[in-house]
């Protein structure tokens, strides 16, 4: 049906929020249809997503860290960054809440508790743009977070996912993506304590992977992707996605915006 | 395998009265991989003579050892010790191999490991290594690792361990094939005293003048079947069994036997 | 408990047998088997040599070789990784996120182990054969021809334990494989998915599943080797 | 080329000689170590014993344990998870994300290998000394110590295979101990997390020291069986 | 070992002028772990001649013969090949060792084994081993795994092994040692074949009565170091060294022989 289907495909660098949530193995095949082409989705630490893109790996990049891609696109290893959607991070602890989180007014409060409290927190502590958000918060407020590690600070250095599996054994708090977290299923006691803050936003973002630096990008397909994700159907597509019922992506992509 | 030192070889004579024997086989057979290896055979061994098995190559003779020692257990047929001790055997045995193995130790190690599970004290094994060690020649081997010794001196070793372990029935399988003329005679002399001290011997060889001088009993093997069970005096005067009177003339080759008008019989082996 | 969840979930899986799983499992028998089948190519000459020549610095080859017996997956999946990447050496080629990668990455991590344990056995038979060996004077290659083959049967579980590593194996594998559905997802990335999913009953009956293959293939190993014991004694 | 930047990254790591490095060195040291110390006092006998006892289902064991060395950590790492975890069954004992739940991890990996090779290689040796060790009467547990003492010149390159796994593995040390900054940190995990953050310079200079320090291990190892082969000929 | 098909026997008389004789040994010594196992030894073997090398257990025959035959190298001195086809000595000799290794094979896989290596077609192979497994007596156990034989037929395995390869030098380490009297015999018959053939036999045997029946030349070894080289009939009349005779009448053990007077040289042995 169109000039792509010559059964092409396209590597796209992302992370495991998004693979684990379900949202490729949901939308992919809609664009697959329409175009032929497949896509290969990598999920791996937002550090190392940029890492494979930066080598020229992958075709397109697809994270959540807009700092990150910026210098991504200003060091012209990508062409240009789009918005694609968001979500929010969450603070997630256990249902007694010893910290009493759930009364913060913000996140920054919200944290102040839990380090009062010193009850368990559970930090990515693999610099991953879930750790970066969550260190914002930390930097606001006067506490020694070195020599707390291995104490009521945990570092986990690893994944949404096991950092997850370790806060519900444990009974920690931490900060997560909403995504990860509504499709995670070993819970336990684990709850959402605090959300809202408008500074928890998650904003995802999608970057080719510059051609003229890397010669083997397929631009055409990878824009065909990025033309998709950003245009009505994407979009569509992305709001249309849920777990257990409830929306888990916000699509705002420039020009979906304006119809909306 | 000093021969003028018999007085103070170290077997423990007033413990000599059958403990273990007689030891019965009844049609014994032995298969593996579908041939009959050891034929119907049926004997009894009795306390006190000294049998020697005799047959050529390939006969069954170390088979026979191994069957009565224990190692192998006949397809058909029973081997019964049936002496007052018979619940632990083992303890009362020991086996010369053919081809002894020689654990990865120093000759003294080899030597203490198998006293050592026999329950002996290490002042007393200590003891009983040394003059075992002299009487076989081996003192200035003792801390060698035993798989560099030489052939002879492994078989040495073999039969030093064998004894030391004291046993009311001693195997041995050709205990003097890589033996020097003289060590083969003070061997002999060794073997006769070990009988005079109340162990049984059961022993195989090649040498037909070793087999005149040292058997009371003698057994012929063919091809798996027990031919002939003699009185050394007897056997060695004139065997019954025409095999076993080519054999002694030195003429019998199993392998040609259709020239020596062998009994109908024998014809059925590894045919298969 | 947990571990009930996870064999009603192994049971659930094989009996909805979706194609999924079908391509997984497949996927997973094929990469490990000829990432082993590689290695024993390599490694059992490597290994049946070094017992065999004697050379300057054999010693050392052989504590480099035990030693690599404990490469660690990831590191050999960064190695391989940076060398088919795009900006890598054989970045041409093209091979990254592909099962060629995942079999060459598998290949590094089991060739040491096999050349190891096959230097350990054939010494030992080495030691039993060497004076006839070099008394007919054949050359050390050949004696490695005949020390491979007189041991095969003792080999099978220097053959396995290759396996075993390359079967279980989930470092290297993710990091050039990429678990791409579909492409690159085996058994063990997908336990690894689903673990970081929450999924632990899900994990663990895939894991049930792996380990029913694994011990399939250990079985037949074992019956093949035995049956042909007993044709040649 | 990334591998020059990760001898760079290695080569500055020792120089600045961080007690975070020291620390996490020991610890990987430490417990590996710990888990295949236990693992052969649990997997040499029960290897040996196999190649010695006769009994019915001894070949079934034989092939499981051959299986078993390709357990997947992954999966290992679940199991002894959810038996640590305040829902299992010894949740009490609270040694989830401990260095002690990463050596039982370890210890459930291992010991497979190490008995399954153990079992290989003590059979060559049965084979020679069964008839005099029959012979003298001896029963099968103590056979089972001669043939260990006998043969441990060759059962060292089984321990080390056994280290090997032990030392490299990620799966499921990263599960149990949770990769806790200070606690159970180790040499793999953090060469997985620097992976997963794009370091991949530190990543591998982390894994040159790792290597550097399998190749401390075995080379002692050889020097010290070498001195004892030398001594006891 | 069918003697009376001495005709018939598979060498190769016309290949067999020398081709790699003499064999040269000047000062050979051989150490191990600080033992002095082989003194200074000096000794050459000419073409035709059958050597046999007598001497008590451990006396370092099979080490001369693996020296000789190039299988470890001396500590000190040479060992040289002098004739004109130097370049590729082990194509030219065999050996039958004292406990022969079996390959994990069977009997005929054995032998095709060696003679595959030596270049040998597969037509011819299988004609030769027909026939040398005829003249040994082990044709009805050719599919037989080797392992699986009586140490007899094992020895004879060894042997027809050496043999198939039709050396010029053929090393043999008591080669009778485990074989049934006729066996002996025949292999004796035998071996005189191979001799008439051309092809120089050195020997090892503690069989007295074969090495006066066998022997043109003999050396006496004793705890390393050749002390007698004579001509057969001259040294069954009477060897001239002393210990070579106590040795002749039985008596030599070499643990004891202080009590035999040996020359002063040979006390250093194993001092350490
Ligand atoms: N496990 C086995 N499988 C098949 N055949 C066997 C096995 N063990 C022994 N044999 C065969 O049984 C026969 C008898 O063997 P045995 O060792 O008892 O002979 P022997 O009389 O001791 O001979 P020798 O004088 O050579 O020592 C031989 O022909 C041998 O090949
Ligand atoms: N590798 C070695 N290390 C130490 N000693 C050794 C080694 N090889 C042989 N010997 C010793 O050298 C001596 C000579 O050994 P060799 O095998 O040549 O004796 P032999 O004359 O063949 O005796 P036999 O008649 O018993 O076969 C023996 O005392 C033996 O213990
Ligand atoms: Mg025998
Ligand atoms: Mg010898």
């Amino acid at each position: 049906t169109n000039a792509f289907a010559t059964n092409g495909f396209i590597v796209v660098a992302s992370t495991t929020s998004t693979v684990n949530s379900g949202l490729f193995k949901n939308i992919l095949p809609k664009f697959t249809k329409t175009t032929g082409i497949s896509v290969r989705v990598l999920g791996v630490g937002t550090g190392q997503a940029i890492n494979v893109a930066e080598r020229g790996d992958a075709d397109i990049l697809f994270v959540h860290h807009k700092i990150s891609e910026v210098e991504f696109v200003k060091n012209a290893f990508g062409v240009k960054r789009y918005d694609v959607m968001y979500n929010d991070f969450i603070v997630v602890g256990p249902q007694d809440d010893p910290a009493d989180v759930q009364k913060a007014k913000n996140v920054v409060e919200a944290y102040k508790k839990i380090a009062a409290a010193k009850s368990i927190f559970v930090s990515r502590g693999d610099e991953s743009g879930t750790h970066k958000k969550s260190l914002e918060f930390w930097r606001t407020i006067p506490v020694d977070l070195v020599n707390s590690s291995g104490k009521w600070y945990r570092e986990a250095g690893s994944g949404m996912g096991a950092t997850l599996n370790l806060t519900s054994s444990i009974n920690g708090y931490t900060l997560t993506d909403r995504s990860t977290w509504m499709a995670f299923q070993n819970k336990g006691s684990l709850v959402v304590l605090f959300e809202g803050d408008p500074s928890m936003r998650n904003q995802y973002g999608i970057t080719m992977v510059n051609p003229t630096r890397h010669k083997h990008v397929k631009a055409p397909l990878a824009s065909a992707f990025i033309g998709w994700v950003i245009s009505n159907d994407g979009q569509a597509a992305i709001n249309d996605f849920r777990i257990s019922g409830k929306q888990t992506f916000f699509a705002n992509a420039a020009g979906y915006k304006k119809i909306n | 395998m000093d021969s003028s030192a018999n007085e103070t070889l170290p077997n423990n004579v007033e413990n000599k009265s059958a403990r273990i024997l007689p030891l019965v086989l009844k049609n014994v057979s032995y298969e593996k991989a579908g041939m009959r290896l050891i034929k119907d055979l049926s004997v009894t061994f009795n306390f006190g003579s000294l049998t020697v098995i005799l047959g050529p190559n390939g006969a069954g003779k170390s088979l026979l050892l191994r069957l009565c020692h224990g190692l192998i257990k006949p397809s058909k047929g029973t081997v019964d010790w049936c002496g007052p001790k018979v619940s632990v055997p083992q303890r009362y045995q020991a086996m010369v191999f053919q081809r002894p193995v020689m654990l990865r130790r120093s000759v003294i190690a080899n030597l203490s490991h198998s006293l050592k599970y026999r329950g002996i004290n290490k002042a007393e094994r200590t003891q009983k290594i040394d003059n075992i060690l002299q009487h076989t020649g081996l003192s200035r081997l003792a801390k060698v690792p035993a798989r560099l010794l030489s052939v002879g001196e492994q078989q040495r070793l073999a039969v030093a361990r064998a004894w030391s372990l004291d046993p009311e029935v001693l195997f041995m399988d050709e205990p003097t094939a890589a033996l020097d003329p003289a060590a083969t005679h003070s061997l002999e002399n060794i073997i006769g005293a070990i009988k005079k001290s109340g162990t049984k011997i059961i022993m195989s060889t090649h040498d037909l003048g070793q087999a005149k001088r040292l058997a009371d009993e003698v057994l012929f093997l063919y091809r798996g079947r027990l031919l002939e069970q003699a009185d050394a005096s007897q056997f060695f005067k004139k065997p019954n069994n025409d095999l076993a009177q080519s054999f002694m003339r030195g003429e019998l080759l199993w392998w040609n036997r259709q020239e020596l008008k062998p009994p109908e019989q024998l014809k059925e082996r590894r045919q298969k | 408990m947990e571990i009930g969840d996870a064999f009603a979930a192994a049971m659930a899986l094989i009996i909805n047998f979706e194609s999924g799983l079908a391509e997984i499992v497949l996927l997973s028998l094929q990469v490990s088997i000829i990432a082993v089948a590689i290695a024993c190519l390599i490694g059992l000459p490597i290994g049946a040599a070094l017992a065999v020549f004697q050379f300057p610095g054999r010693t050392a080859i052989a504590v480099i070789l035990n030693a690599m017996m404990g490469l660690p997956p990831v590191v050999v999946g960064l190695i391989v990784y940076l060398t088919l990447s795009r900006s890598g050496p054989l970045g041409t080629l093209g091979l990254l996120y592909t099962p060629t990668a995942m079999i060459i990455a598998q290949i590094c991590l089991v060739t040491p182990i096999i050349a190891a344990l096959t230097r350990q056995t054939t010494e030992d038979l080495w030691q039993e054969y060497a004076e006839h060996l070099r008394s007919i004077g054949i050359g050390p290659w050949r004696a490695v021809t005949t020390l491979l083959w007189d041991n095969r049967f003792s080999l099978i579980t220097t053959i396995l334990a290759g396996f075993g590593r390359a079967s279980a194996e989930v470092g290297a594998v993710m990091i050039v494989g990429g678990n791409i559905d579909h492409v690159t997802r085996v058994m063990t990335t997908s336990i690894a998915l689903e673990t970081s999913k929450g999924d632990l009953a899900l994990a663990l009956g895939l894991g049930i599943i792996l380990l029913a293959l694994a011990l399939s293939v250990n079985a037949a190993a074992f019956i093949i080797n035995d049956a042909a014991m007993k044709r040649h004694g």
